[in-house]
């Protein structure tokens, strides 16, 4: 067991590095929902791993009750709206009421409702091990055999930048979006001017909630779906958009990039210590750039 | 009518407002005068009820609008202009205006639109794409003050508009506020800068200390001396 | 209002109060082992080590302001050096608990000094980086730590291995270390870390180095949660990774939040009332995360300062509406 | 205002503390147990309460419920007999995976509750916690589903029992299995922890002495609870190897299963998987699981397939409308040895019990199974096979299952010996 | 005793404070005039060392301290106040008075005995100085606006300064207040040998007490002098005064 193994060949490491990029896609999805709560709301969202469950969870659900290939697009469509309106229910429920609190306060309530989501999850669904069919098998290959990846990642590769892209445009160009952006700035200057900040807080928070979801079910087809499973990611998502620099969504992903590619490589030149890499990814980025590699919001 | 009646205020556990009574008639222009920290806008705050008086009742068009939340206050027509601006400052000047323009959509029969914005404030045409952060004060001031119109309000809270800006800009403005009565708004403002205050105001309020100690007009108030020596320094 | 200090006879009420209050709690817990049966003189002794815990946590946080989001790897440190030197290298026990808590000051204090550059939140999600940095170390080197395995049957000297010699001995240290942080809050150092949290713009024009004060204060906090890990391995005379994992700081944290964390006691009370609760749930039903997460949401969202800082709120206002 | 705030907090924690007291104090001693006589006449003052500590949060509760579920099957079947006049009782505790608080249940279940026997442990690291705990106490623990070697190697004792194949032998079955195959080149893969690293090990310490030809293309760990294991299929494909080694802990299982599929990786090389062909996993793969991989587990509710066998699974299934995993059925087969050696024991002191389960043999589902008396681990047959679709299922069972002799696959008393200094 | 050359501090390119000069030495009691924006509260953060100047130098009892941390500009005998109340909320008026003493004494990182009792001669003697002893055990927060912005100074005197600077002390008070402050400042002037530089928005309080004004506007000195000069002097009439009165 060596410490190095033996290089890799070349088109090995495209193909992980492609595969890198696949896997940063779903890391990039949790971590916007997170960075756009907080640029926005600024509370910093712990259960947003317990929603990525939750999607993957409400996916298993209606790809089972549709059942078949067609059975995956109907869940991607329902799972994260399922998903979005719980986070409604959250926000409008709980979070609200702690606004004004200390930020401390606001992040150790979403961990409480991280336990307590992990035991109604229990109670629903059951603790068996359950598995997904995904719409795609099989690899395709490219440029003669030099990238080789399941079609399945070149669908997560594909999904990540439209969800950015469409999110893009949602922030810049839509009426919505340039409320949102003033209302990440001065919340009250947005109610004087008659416009319902409440109501908007509640749209990004289920958006949030939303891109959670969407992130757990396209991961679903891929993974053991488990109670849990939000946890991993949530550390790393939460590095990704501090990394990145708070609330800056550009930040996010560039960091979901670094995250996803870092951790890909690594594993082809030091394996025992894979699990080191996000840490110490992320230590060394915040002591190079302590407030992240893009402008953050605060 | 914007009707303010015996309103208490307290920030936490600090008393600001003991019993202010005041009042905003239709078309006229109020100024309230008053020194740091005398309370000019906590009075303001009350009325758009971001910090809502814990005694008192504030009433607009004889509708008791105390403790509503602050969009609902504003879409009934009375817009506010902090005295920080408050500019969005990630957005366009465009997209500030944007956003203050959906918000008023369907209200009032002023009807402004970009174009008569840019009329009543030429500078602010050419800084269309510019982001509101990187205004400067007087372009900052214009635009809240169009930010605020955009939302076709009936009265406008203007909290002291004038501090900080350099005497040129102080002119223009005054005649801008002068044509903003003449298009039909009333108008509450708070000042420091009693002159320029004094050429705008109709009537007068002087307050200290969180209560009001002077009301009358504007002449009342140059032939009282003790109170301007007293209160306002001048 | 102007009143509120001059009224004596309240203040010396509260001194015979106080008095009588810490005569009790000392009869109570020098003879607990007479009353209790084994497995509560256990948890008495499990609640003391995370009483140290979360004191030591609020040290930076409550009066210094700082945002520690991973407290729990100091106390990790702490209690495997603590560990690894008894059971590898069979160093005794003083020796191996000075190590233990030079290792858990030595991380703090580079842990620190690269993160009292930042403020807020992203001082807190560096030391969160970094701890779980730390984390993954622990857990992947076998040789080592053992791994995910953990290091158990530490040998630790006969006398404090008895249920009995083990609460003693730490109720001892718990009781001095509680009253060194005490002293230290209540010394210059400890008003000016206040002052350091409330203002440090201001801070630093009276001519106080606000960077040297929080690391001080962020490395003493360190030193204290390793001698709480140390404390943990001689009561269970076993360490594995989950005790630095990232939950478990949240947890802690929650217990100096809910426990009220502008007070000295505070921390101490969440640490008793969560521990309880955590215990008893366990005992009574299979779904205790369901409940224990429901009372955690409740008491945050009624009880913003913690339980102490609201039963001080109320208090504190009747007597002043009294005097007022 | 002040001094107010430290008198009110030392009287709530005064409070506090004495609420504890109270509800400390009220627990009566037991009275002290009559020195056991005849086992065969001896008759229990009590019934006997089991403690099971288990995972009962995150990815592992599939194994762990099953196990409890197949526990109160058995116990239904024990107490229409009875022991000794008694009856067997349970109560279970959650340790949500980690040691401290398997560590801390144990001290409660033990000196609360007072429990005569512990089992359940799901973790490695929780069995070895409480291992050194009740030594101590001298109360028999049995570990159902946690796999390290050394809690009945290098750490083992008097009171401590493992009915769960080990990491030693699992690695050493594997490596007997894939000797009479004629591959060379191999690539040994695993989970991140303990478990998978061990696995590994054995697996090519015992392989190397049986086929001195072989060597290692590629070695590679994942972290647990990965979600996409493509680019480990990537670098598996990369080093080209004729055979897979790949040990997966709990819940890493079914994407690995799963990725393997997807990749068709069985078309081209052999892989091998511990557990593999486990009921847990390949149940919830569906039809997903690749066709013709290699896979172990000690226990398939479908083979042998014995009356007594086919028996157990239907009862469970009528139960519980599901049929047992591995670690379910390890769950019932517990119950009974625990029963056996108590009415074996004729008495309800844990060096008595310890000493009767110590070597006893009793019949289970899949034949007469035995406690070595060594190393208290539990001498059980062991199953690889090959994936296959059933006509009648809709997932894939083992097929062409080869049962290796539990006594076969053990590691000599004399190894455990040595790793145990002896 | 202070001295600024040629200070310059842009942000993103807009000129706060550009080419300001000033130099204390004879004169006790200097205000620094101007409106608001002019630029007077950026010229006192970059001599004490909350900004550090992009050009210029600030020298002080002939050391040069341009850019040094505000910490350690404070050891070396230059104190200041703020124009917006900047207290310790959590604190006593006795503690917020006692951090500063500490400070001065180097006593912050004494540990282990008790802070109650330590420097409260000086602490009191602080406190009596400025007429808040009464309200020694109040936490701060209770204080009114005016006895607030007192114990703002009361905090700067904490650190027994040889130069106060006050970041218009006066703003916000009652005219009763104002006087009294205004009495206090002489005092320290002359009691207590201080020197003291602050901006003012009130001219009465200017022209009643400074021995030297400097007028600011837009970043720039426009006019500097004995209290006499500035009054005749035209531009500062147009620009600053010929509004305000």
């Amino acid at each position: 067991m060596e410490f190095f193994a033996n290089l890799p060949e070349f088109s090995t490491v495209i193909s992980q590095i492609f595969v890198g990029l696949s896997r940063s896609m779903i890391l990039f999805m949790v971590a916007v929902g997170l960075t756009v709560s907080i640029g926005v709301l600024r509370v910093i969202n712990f259960a947003n791993g317990t929603f990525y469950m939750l999607g993957a969870f409400t996916a298993w659900s209606v790809a089972l009750w549709v059942g078949g290939t067609a059975g995956f697009w109907v869940a991607l469509l329902i799972a994260p709206l399922v998903v979005g309106l719980l986070g409604l229910a959250v926000e409008a429920g709980l979070l609200r009421r702690l606004y004004n609190r200390p930020r401390l306060m606001q992040l150790l309530l979403t961990y409480a409702v991280v336990l307590l989501f992990n035991d109604v999850t229990k109670l629903i669904w059951g603790v068996d091990f359950k598995s997904m069919r995904a719409p795609l098998s099989g690899y395709i290959t490219f440029f003669d055999g030099l990238l080789y990846m399941p079609s399945y990642n070149m669908l997560l590769l594909i999904s990540g930048p439209l969800v950015a892209a469409g999110l893009w445009y949602f922030i810049n160009h839509t009426m919505t979006g340039k409320i949102v952006r003033a209302t990440a700035t001065d919340r009250e200057m947005v109610d004087a001017l008659g416009l319902n900040s409440n109501k908007i807080f509640a749209i990004v928070f289920m958006l949030s909630c939303y891109l959670a979801g969407l992130g757990g079910a396209l991961i679903a087809p891929t993974t053991n779906i488990v109670v849990g499973m939000g946890m991993t990611i949530l550390i790393n998502a939460v590095l990704v958009v501090v990394v990145g620099g708070l609330g800056n969504i550009w930040g996010a992903f560039l960091a979901s990039l670094i995250f996803g590619v870092g951790e890909s490589l690594g594993l082809l030149i030091a394996p025992r210590f894979a699990i080191v890499f996000p840490f110490a990814i992320a230590t060394i980025l915040l002591i190079l750039k302590p407030t992240g590699i893009m402008k953050s919001v605060w | 009518m914007l009707e303010v009646k015996d309103i208490h205020t307290y920030y936490g556990l600090s008393h600001i407002l003991f019993g202010v009574t005041l009042e905003v008639r239709k078309g006229e222009i109020v100024c309230v005068l008053g020194r740091n920290g005398a309370g000019k806008t906590t009075i303001m705050r009350s009325i758009m009820s971001f910090t809502p008086p814990s005694q008192g009742k504030v009433y607009f068009n004889g509708k008791d609008i105390t403790r509503l939340p602050v969009f609902k206050i504003a879409k009934m027509g009375l817009a506010f202009v902090p005295d920080n601006r408050r500019i969005f400052p990630d957005l366009t000047v465009e997209e500030n205006l944007d956003i203050a323009a959906h918000a008023g959509r369907g209200r009032g029969r002023s009807n402004w639109n970009k174009e008569k914005i840019y009329e009543l404030f030429p500078p602010l045409r050419e800084l269309d794409c510019r982001q509101g952060g990187f205004c400067s004060g007087g372009e900052q001031q214009m635009l809240a003050v169009a930010r605020a119109l955009m939302g076709n309000p009936d009265y406008l809270l203007l909290d002291e508009p004038l501090e900080g800006l350099a005497p040129l800009v102080v002119r223009e403005l005054v005649v801008q506020i002068e044509r903003l009565r003449k298009e039909g708004l009333s108008i509450l403002i708070t000042e420091q800068n009693v002159r320029a205050a004094l050429k705008l105001a109709n009537r007068v309020y002087v307050i200290d200390r969180g209560e009001v100690r002077f009301q009358g007009t504007v002449k009342e108030l140059e032939e009282n001396e003790e109170i301007s020596r007293k209160y306002l320094l001048v | 209002m102007l009143n509120i200090m001059g009224d004596m006879s309240i203040e010396r009420k509260m001194s015979w109060v106080k008095l009588i209050s810490i005569g009790i709690i000392v009869i109570v817990l020098l003879f607990a082992p007479a009353y209790l049966s084994r497995y509560y003189l256990y948890l008495a002794t499990l609640i003391l080590v995370t009483i140290l815990f979360a004191t030591s946590l609020n040290l930076p946080l409550g009066y210094g302001g700082l945002l520690v989001l991973h407290q729990a790897t100091f106390y990790g440190v702490g209690a495997y050096s603590f560990a690894i030197l008894l059971k590898e290298t069979g160093t005794p026990v003083l020796p191996a608990a000075a190590v233990a808590l030079l290792s858990a000051l030595i991380l703090a204090l580079f842990i620190g000094w690269i993160c009292v550059r930042l403020r807020g939140l992203y001082f807190g999600f560096l030391t969160l980086a970094m701890g779980q940095l730390v984390w993954a170390i622990v857990y992947r080197w076998y040789d080592f730590t053992g791994g995910d395995d953990g290091i158990h049957a530490i040998p630790v000297p006969d006398m404090i291995r008895s249920e009995i010699g083990a609460y003693y001995v730490i109720l001892a240290v718990v009781i001095v270390s509680l009253l060194l942080i005490y002293r230290v809050v209540k010394s210059p150092f400890g008003l000016t870390l206040q002052a350091v949290r409330d203002n440090p713009q201001r801070c630093e024009s009276v001519g106080i180095n606000i960077r040297n004060h929080r690391l001080i204060a962020f490395v003493m906090g360190g030193g204290f949660a390793g001698i709480a890990g140390v404390l943990f391995v001689i009561l269970e005379r076993s360490v594995a990774p989950p005790i630095m994992f990232w939950t478990h700081s949240v947890e802690i944290l929650i217990m100096v939040l809910l426990g009220g964390m502008f007070t000295f006691l505070g921390p101490a009370f969440g640490a008793v009332a969560l521990t309880l609760l955590a215990t008893f749930f366990g005992i009574f039903t299979e779904y205790w995360l369901l409940f224990l997460g429901s009372i955690k949401i409740i008491m945050l969202l009624f009880l913003p300062q913690g339980v102490l800082g609201f039963v001080e709120e109320k208090i504190t206002s009747k007597i002043r509406n009294k005097t007022v | 205002m002040k001094k107010n705030r430290f008198a009110i907090s030392l009287f709530l924690v005064m409070m506090l503390l004495l609420t504890a007291l109270v509800l400390g104090g009220c627990e009566d001693p037991e009275p002290a147990e009559p020195p056991p006589d005849d086992p065969e006449e001896a008759v229990f003052e009590r019934n006997i309460k089991v403690g099971i500590v288990d995972t009962y949060t995150g990815p592992p509760t599939v194994y762990t419920y099953d196990a409890l579920d197949a526990f109160e099957l058995a116990l239904k079947e024990i107490n229409e007999e009875g022991i000794h006049g008694v009856e067997m009782e349970f109560v279970t505790r959650d340790e949500e995976f980690a040691p401290d608080q398997a560590l801390s249940w144990a001290r409660e279940l033990v000196t609360r509750e007072e429990v005569d026997v512990l089992c359940g442990f799901m973790s490695s690291a929780s069995a070895l916690a409480v291992s050194e705990y009740v030594r101590e106490e001298q109360v028999p623990m049995i570990t159902w589903a946690a796999q390290s070697e050394q809690i009945t190697g290098e750490a083992g004792h008097s009171y401590v029992f493992s009915v769960v194949p080990n990491t030693r032998i699992s690695g050493r079955a594997a490596a007997n299995f894939l000797a009479e195959l004629p591959y060379t080149r191999y690539a040994l893969v695993g989970s991140d922890f303990e478990f998978g690293h061990a696995i590994i090990t054995r697996f090519w310490d015992t392989f190397q002495e049986l086929r001195p030809d072989a060597e290692v293309v590629l070695e590679t760990y994942w972290p647990v609870g990965e979600a996409d294991f493509t680019p480990y299929i990537s670098s598996i494909r990369g080093a080209d190897p004729e055979v897979v080694v790949a040990a997966p802990g709990g819940a890493d299982q079914i994407p690995l299963t799963k990725a393997i599929g997807d990749a068709e990786l069985t078309d081209e090389m052999e892989v091998y998987l511990h557990i593999g062909t486990d009921h847990a996993a390949l149940s919830a793969l569906g039809d997903e699981a690749p066709e013709g991989m290699y896979g172990s587990s000690s226990y398939h509710y479908y083979y042998p397939e014995t009356e007594e066998n086919l028996a157990f699974a239907e009862m469970f299934y009528e139960e519980y409308e599901r049929y047992p995993n591995f670690v379910g059925y390890n769950g019932y087969i517990t119950a009974h040895l625990i029963a056996e050696a108590f009415r074996e024991a004729g008495s309800l002191d844990g060096e008595a019990f310890a000493e009767a389960l110590s070597g006893l043999t009793i019949d289970s589902p899949v034949g007469p199974i035995t406690m070595r008396e060594y190393d208290n681990q539990l001498i059980h047959p062991f199953f690889i096979g090959k994936t296959a679709e059933h006509p009648d299922k809709p997932y894939l069972i083992s097929t062409d299952i080869t049962m290796l002799d539990g006594e076969k696959i053990m590691p000599p008393v004399e190894e455990i010996m040595e790793v145990r200094g002896e | 005793m202070l001295r600024v050359e040629k200070l310059e501090k842009s942000f993103d390119g807009f000129m706060a404070v550009n080419g300001v000069e000033l130099s204390l030495d004879k004169e006790r009691v200097v205000a620094v005039i101007g409106p608001n924006g002019a630029g007077k509260t950026t010229l006192f953060n970059l001599i004490t060392g909350h900004l550090s100047p992009t050009r210029g130098k600030v020298w002080f009892k002939n050391q040069d301290i341009t850019g040094l941390a505000p910490h350690r500009i404070c050891h070396k005998g230059l104190s200041r106040s703020f124009q917006l109340i900047n207290i310790f909320p959590q604190l006593t008026v006795y503690e917020n008075v006692q951090v500063a003493l500490l400070s001065q004494q180097k006593k912050v990182l004494k540990m282990l005995t008790p802070s109650k009792a330590m420097l409260e001669e000086e602490t009191y003697s602080i406190l009596e100085k400025v007429g808040l002893a009464d309200y020694a055990g109040i936490q701060c927060t209770y204080l009114s606006y005016g006895d607030q912005k007192i114990l703002e100074m009361a905090i700067a005197l904490g650190n027994k300064p040889e130069m106060l600077m006050l970041d218009e002390p006066t703003a916000g008070m009652s005219p009763e207040e104002t006087i009294s402050t205004l009495r206090l400042i002489r005092d320290l002037a002359e009691k207590e040998k201080l020197f003291i530089l602050f901006t003012e928005h009130n001219m009465n309080v200017v022209f009643d007490i400074a021995e030297k004004i400097m007028v600011m506007q837009q970043g720039r000195t426009i006019a500097q002098g004995l209290p006499a000069e500035v009054r005749a002097d035209k531009q500062v009439q147009a620009a600053y005064l010929g509004e305000e009165s």
